[in-house]
């Protein structure tokens, strides 16, 4: 099935866009904003706003209608599939599959201080009603807290025996968690631990695909709870026994 | 409930004076009829659908006595008389005619209580449809109660079909009253078009047909999301009785029906609309339909600061028409808007005066509070802060039917995703600020209540002045809209005749029996 | 010059965009939000909010940079460049080229029911502390409201002997204005009128391009007033009268 | 002003126990001093530039001391010695030492008061500096006076230039105060960079040549709108009194100052930044800069409805602090924000009764209003209305320092359009609900109210238990932002040494004195 963007009408292709020019606001400042529009492939953009922002800065609101439509059914997407166990449902898992606990080290790594998301995973408390990762009975779980270096991170890896470690990622400026998520994964190959242990992400803006790109095994974004990242490490841990 | 101390004696002054205003202009309602009137009784009556060149019959049979009988006695003689006289069922004469095979005008005339017999049935069966309906919506307002704001979005995709979609989506989405908006220009048709529609200009044609399709659509989601959800059609203009009839049997639940509107905003001919509103609105009131006013679009044309008051008059006048016509207080859904400039210092306190003089006056009413239009220029984003200070306003002064603003009214009619974030915008509103109504009093002789008083106070000295001139010389003069209108100027003049001594509608006669038995 | 627009430095060519899709809100539906962006030109697209409008539709926002820049040098746009005068200069210009009163028909025509904006040029009060035409010595005005037929419109011109014709169009759905604003410069070549009268167009969406190409003399936007709409009009009579 | 009627006696209550809080941590801090306090004495006294390996001149020769010599006695003694030994200037003195062709610990020691003739002219010429400044910025002040609440904004591109741009333009839009926001991590750093800087991530390196930058540029555009632009930097981490100091010579107005920000969201010892934080205040009192508090970063962490409370008892305590350091009310901007999840129901009316609340206890502190963050999505129409409903909060409880949310808070640091958005937002609350707060007055006992003395009365509870508890104790058992700290826990402990009974600071003596004189 091919779609196109939806305004009132099937197929009428309507898009909003709004974007700032380095140029006064002129009648060629909104020319130059519809040239823009027609050149992301809109067909006869309407500029329906223009705002100076300053001598040398013009804002413009612009409605048009895309030209081009994708192929919906070609879409593949990486996607955690398997749906997340209760928390009951993955302690009595480890509890018959595992004769020990299983070990989960977090942290918000780099000079990420952002722990909120960390800490909605692994906190007792939880978040938004789902307990975290320290409740969990058969999961002993270490939050290292938030700016950890990656070096650090890996040592408190070794030391504690971690099964799996939770990296969290929230300033993504200028790409920053991408070195520093890749920087890890360096790490723990150089460590030769890499295969070792089940390596998982998450943040705002960390995607399953992003995650696996950059060579983690999962990746979770907003609204993701512990059950699911306990979910489908449990599985990856069993999988690998199994191997 | 008293926040802004009004004067409850100076409030009954401005109800006098609306009254002799609504007392003199009905004295000229009851001498006329229209041709609009006359096709609203043969609907009723059962008569529908349209001949090769798609006329509708209604249409058709009166201009047909126009030219070939004396209509000012009245359609009811004229069909009555061929029924008789053919000895046939309306539907079988009426297949006859359609066709072109048989007169309508050529018999003896039946006199009133012959005339009444022969269509006791017809009529009959046309009120009980309509009883009806009204009985379905009270059984569904009883099981699903509502609060005490309605959230109301329009639909104008052109396309029923689509609107359908749309509809559907927003009733989904937290709507609790749809309207569909009108093509462009339908209400200076003289006859409502037939069947089912899929084009139109910033909007979509009102028909029976289409009413039926969207009421159908409603009744579900209704049942889904356990709200039911009312539907909205346009009556003002040429067709008043005609679409208030139909939304009568296709169990609509609003219908925007005033005059004035009509004759400052599509210059129809005041005699004629004025005529048509009386049996449009008692035909709403028999069929237990919520009408809406339009003075809120006055501030479209005058400036909202200057002339708040006209509003405020017009209401009390609306208010007035719709006793009149029977209609109860809680289906009088007085309009008023939020249209101040932003650019003007303390306008949110200004609208909020207005806002709550309004629930003060009229504490039974379910009001129709308008959002700003005027003001709202191409961005979005400052067009969606003004929406969410208009929804404070609904919020903190309860108003009743709460039509939304939409992000992109100064750009195109709305969008599935505009109506959805206006829907979560005053979502937002209702719940963050549930109690802050209740919570907070206004200074005594503070800006907002001095504000209240100027406005009162200007709005009585008008409705004086026109109760002195008459409404015709009013309207004549500008005083709503800034606009002029004449009293035989405007469309659809030639459609109103003077009643014949003799003249029966049995109708309106019925419907006046059953109010004046209560 | 090339330019790009810009967030928050030169040339990051930082656009926002949203639409709807007709598919429901999934991981497959953001795919396909972030593929319409591509699409559009943007590089890694950033898919910042996705919300479920209802069982078939999807509402995307979306962030990123468009890889394309124009030339804005090559921008030429047709503009009314001269300045306009005040009312006392027009009614002095009037009374020394002309010996009589110019005369303009104006009116919301076609369907369309907008007054507000051929009031705020025509009316005595005008709009926005600019008095109207009706106010101008040496100019007749006549507003003839909204609804007008064009038939009737160019009968009311040729009655008025207008000089001017201003045609206000606000209700541009499905193009209506396009269509009755065409009609109306056939009809006036029909009847040989075109030559004689200064045709301008006026409305929210009326741009003096657009008013070119359909066949006027010019078209105005939104915060005109009438010394704009008399200026032009009083010079362009005067060209011709060089003629 | 008292329209939370609240319980004046409470009031002093909270005082006093945060008063004894105070009290015992500045027993503390007397006996103590850190690495940063002594290079900021350095730089006061004309210290400045780096070596070869780019480390700051002021931490060579404090570390060259820890290692080679006795800090205990404080730096001012080690470089009056070597400038009496040595016979030179401070500068030809660093200009060697600078390339290593001198020493700074080989020198006998004198004694205090030769210690202070040595670096008398020195001492006070930097003062001299830091008066000057305090001047211009009383003469801007007198020339463009400010209105009740001050538009804040921030800027953070990672580049100076860029940054420049962009602080200009949202001055020139409405913006009365710029925050120029530090590259993540600087406040880790035990050393304050050098020298302009144009690449950093979420924000731009707070260095002196980049302060100057910032500084001319918005002197210009002060001229240009009149109106003075206040420019903003961060103090809070390893470097509180440098950059105090640093802020004073390049006329900083505000400076966020908040140890207990460093410490919990931060994780710096505890230890360190307090004493830190004492001299940086110090200098902030003594240069006429407004501290900015961080306690609305709490409900970052914490929700909202339940911790409001902690957020009241911390600017209690911000406020005895900054007493101590000789702060005085005009200069305490005490944080506070709105950050209650607005699927609260009712949750506007909590905002309002915590953000008047401050005003109330408060009422001559410069209050720094902080917007909704948390629970913004990336849903930016939303997150507009969200920031509509802050800054009607805002003008309703008088605010002073207003931070304005921004549209894409859950997205990105602001985009250009982003700010002149949200300075759009906020003067369109400001002129439509100019006099909304003198308008109205609360419920008594209702539910603004009721919230209010709530959250007061948990406040003092919390006060009372601090106080007992002590203030190391609370921090570790997770009193703020539910965020626990140990005493010896987090960075920076090494820096921290207890005073020999020598020890000699002649720059902190000096601003004592002078506040102890008047
Ligand atoms: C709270 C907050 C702060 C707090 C952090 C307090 C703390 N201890 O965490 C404070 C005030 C300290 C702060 C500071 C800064 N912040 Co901040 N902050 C935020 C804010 C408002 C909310 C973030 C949050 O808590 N979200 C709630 C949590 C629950 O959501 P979440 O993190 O996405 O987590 C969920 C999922 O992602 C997932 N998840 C997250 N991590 C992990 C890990 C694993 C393993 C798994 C499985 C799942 C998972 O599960 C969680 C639950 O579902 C955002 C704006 C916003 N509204 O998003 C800005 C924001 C993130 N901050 C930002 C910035 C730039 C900063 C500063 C750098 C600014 C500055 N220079 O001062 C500083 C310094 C921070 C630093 N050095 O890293 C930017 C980031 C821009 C970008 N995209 O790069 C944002 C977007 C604001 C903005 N627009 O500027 N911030
Ligand atoms: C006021 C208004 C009405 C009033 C009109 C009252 C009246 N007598 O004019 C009422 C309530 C009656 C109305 C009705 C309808 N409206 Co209306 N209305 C508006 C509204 C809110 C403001 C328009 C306005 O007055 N602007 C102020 C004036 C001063 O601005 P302006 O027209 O641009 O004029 C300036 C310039 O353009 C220029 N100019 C204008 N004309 C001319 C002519 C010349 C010769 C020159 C030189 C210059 C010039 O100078 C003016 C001063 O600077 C707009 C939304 C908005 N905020 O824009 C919707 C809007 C225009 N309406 C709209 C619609 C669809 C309708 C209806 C069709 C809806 C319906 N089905 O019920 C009806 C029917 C109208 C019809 N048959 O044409 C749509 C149009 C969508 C589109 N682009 O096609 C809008 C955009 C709202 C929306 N989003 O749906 N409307
Ligand atoms: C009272 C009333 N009637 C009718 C309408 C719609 O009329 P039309 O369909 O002619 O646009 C409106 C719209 O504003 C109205 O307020
Ligand atoms: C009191 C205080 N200090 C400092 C900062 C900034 O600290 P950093 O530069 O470490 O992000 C903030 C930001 O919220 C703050 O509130």
């Amino acid at each position: 099935m091919r779609i196109k963007p939806y305004g009132d009408t099937l197929n009428d292709g309507k898009v909003q866009l709004s974007f700032t020019l380095p140029v006064s606001n002129t009648a060629k400042g909104i020319a130059a904003a519809k040239l823009i529009a027609k050149e992301m492939g809109l067909i006869d953009p309407n500029v329906v706003h223009a705002e100076s922002l300053s001598e040398d800065f013009s804002f413009y609101i612009v409605y048009g209608s895309v030209n081009k439509s994708i192929e919906f059914d070609d879409i593949f997407v990486e996607e955690i599939t398997q749906k997340a166990f209760s928390r009951e449902e993955i302690e009595s898992v480890i509890n018959s599959q595992f004769k020990r606990n299983i070990v989960f080290v977090g942290a918000s790594t780099g000079t990420d201080a952002h722990t909120v998301g960390i800490d909605a995973i692994m906190n007792m408390k939880g978040f938004a009603g789902h307990y975290g990762l320290e409740r969990y009975a058969g999961i002993t779980a270490y939050n290292l807290g938030s700016q950890v270096a990656n070096e650090d991170f890996v040592k408190e890896a070794i030391e504690k025996k971690a099964d799996v470690l939770l990296v969290s990622q929230t300033v993504t400026q200028k790409d920053v968690h991408l070195k520093n998520m890749v920087e890890l994964v360096e790490l723990l190959e150089a460590e030769g631990l890499r295969e070792k242990i089940v390596l998982i992400a998450g943040g705002a803006r960390i995607t399953h695909e992003l995650a696996k790109e950059l060579g983690y095994d999962a990746g979770f974004g907003p609204g993701s709870f512990a059950e699911d990242v306990a979910t489908f490490a449990i599985n990856e841990l069993i999988k690998r026994k199994k191997r | 409930m008293n926040k802004l101390n009004l004067d409850k004696r100076q409030i009954e002054s401005c109800r006098s004076y609306a009254n002799v205003i609504a007392e003199n202009v009905q004295n000229f309602i009851n001498r006329h009829s229209t041709v609009s009137v006359e096709r609203t009784v043969l609907r009723l009556l059962g008569v529908d659908g349209v001949d090769e060149f798609s006329i509708p019959l209604p249409n058709k049979m009166v201009d047909d006595v126009v030219n070939n009988g004396d209509i000012t006695l009245g359609i009811s003689v004229y069909i009555a008389s061929a029924l008789k006289a053919t000895n046939m069922s309306l539907d079988k004469f009426v297949d006859l005619y359609k066709n072109n095979n048989i007169s309508l005008t050529d018999y003896k005339l039946l006199n009133s209580d012959q005339v009444k017999t022969v269509l006791k049935p017809y009529y009959e069966n046309g009120l009980e449809k309509i009883k009806a309906n009204k009985k379905i919506r009270e059984e569904y307002l009883k099981k699903y109660p509502r609060d005490k704001t309605d959230i109301y979005v329009i639909v104008a995709t052109g396309n029923i079909d689509e609107d359908v979609v749309q509809a559907v989506a927003a009733a989904k989405a937290g709507a609790d009253i749809i309207a569909v908006i009108r093509s462009t220009g339908q209400s200076l048709l003289d006859y409502v078009p037939y069947g089912k529609t899929t084009e139109g200009f910033g909007g979509t044609f009102a028909t029976q047909e289409n009413f039926k399709i969207m009421r159908a659509a409603l009744d579900e989601v209704s049942k889904e999301e356990q709200r039911y959800i009312y539907l909205v059609n346009y009556a003002s203009g040429l067709c008043m009785p005609e679409i208030a009839c139909l939304g009568a049997l296709e169990r609509l639940d609003v219908l925007l029906n005033d005059s004035i509107y009509g004759i400052i905003f599509r210059d129809i001919n005041m005699q004629r609309t004025f005529i048509d509103q009386y049996f449009s609105r008692l035909i709403n009131a028999y069929s237990g339909i919520i009408i809406n006013t339009g003075e809120d679009n006055y501030l479209t044309t005058a400036d909202a600061v200057e002339e708040a008051h006209t509003v405020t008059a017009s209401q009390f006048i609306n208010e007035a028409f719709a006793k009149k016509a029977h209609l109860e207080n809680k289906l009088m859904g007085l309009g008023h808007a939020f249209e101040i400039n932003p650019e003007v210092e303390n306008s949110f306190l200004f609208e909020l005066a207005q806002a709550q003089l309004a629930r003060e006056i009229f504490p039974d009413a379910p009001l129709k509070y308008m959002p700003p239009t005027k003001h709202i220029t191409g961005n979005i984003f400052r067009a969606y802060q003004q929406n969410a200070m208009f929804n404070m306003v609904t919020t903190m002064t309860n108003q009743s039917i709460h039509l939304l603003g939409m992000m992109t009214e100064a750009i195109h009619t709305p969008y599935l995703s505009d109506r959805y974030l206006a829907i979560k915008n005053a979502k937002m509103i209702q719940k963050t600020m549930k109690d802050f109504g209740d919570e907070i009093s206004y200074k005594q002789n503070g800006l907002i209540q001095k504000r209240a008083h100027e406005v009162l106070d200007s709005a009585e000295k008008l409705l004086k002045q026109i109760a002195e001139d008459g409404m015709f010389e009013s309207l004549a003069s500008g005083v709503f809209a800034q606009t002029k209108r004449k009293a035989d100027g405007g469309k659809g003049l030639s459609g109103v005749f003077e009643k014949h001594k003799n003249y029966l509608n049995v109708v309106l006669e019925k419907m006046e029996e059953s109010f004046n038995e209560n």
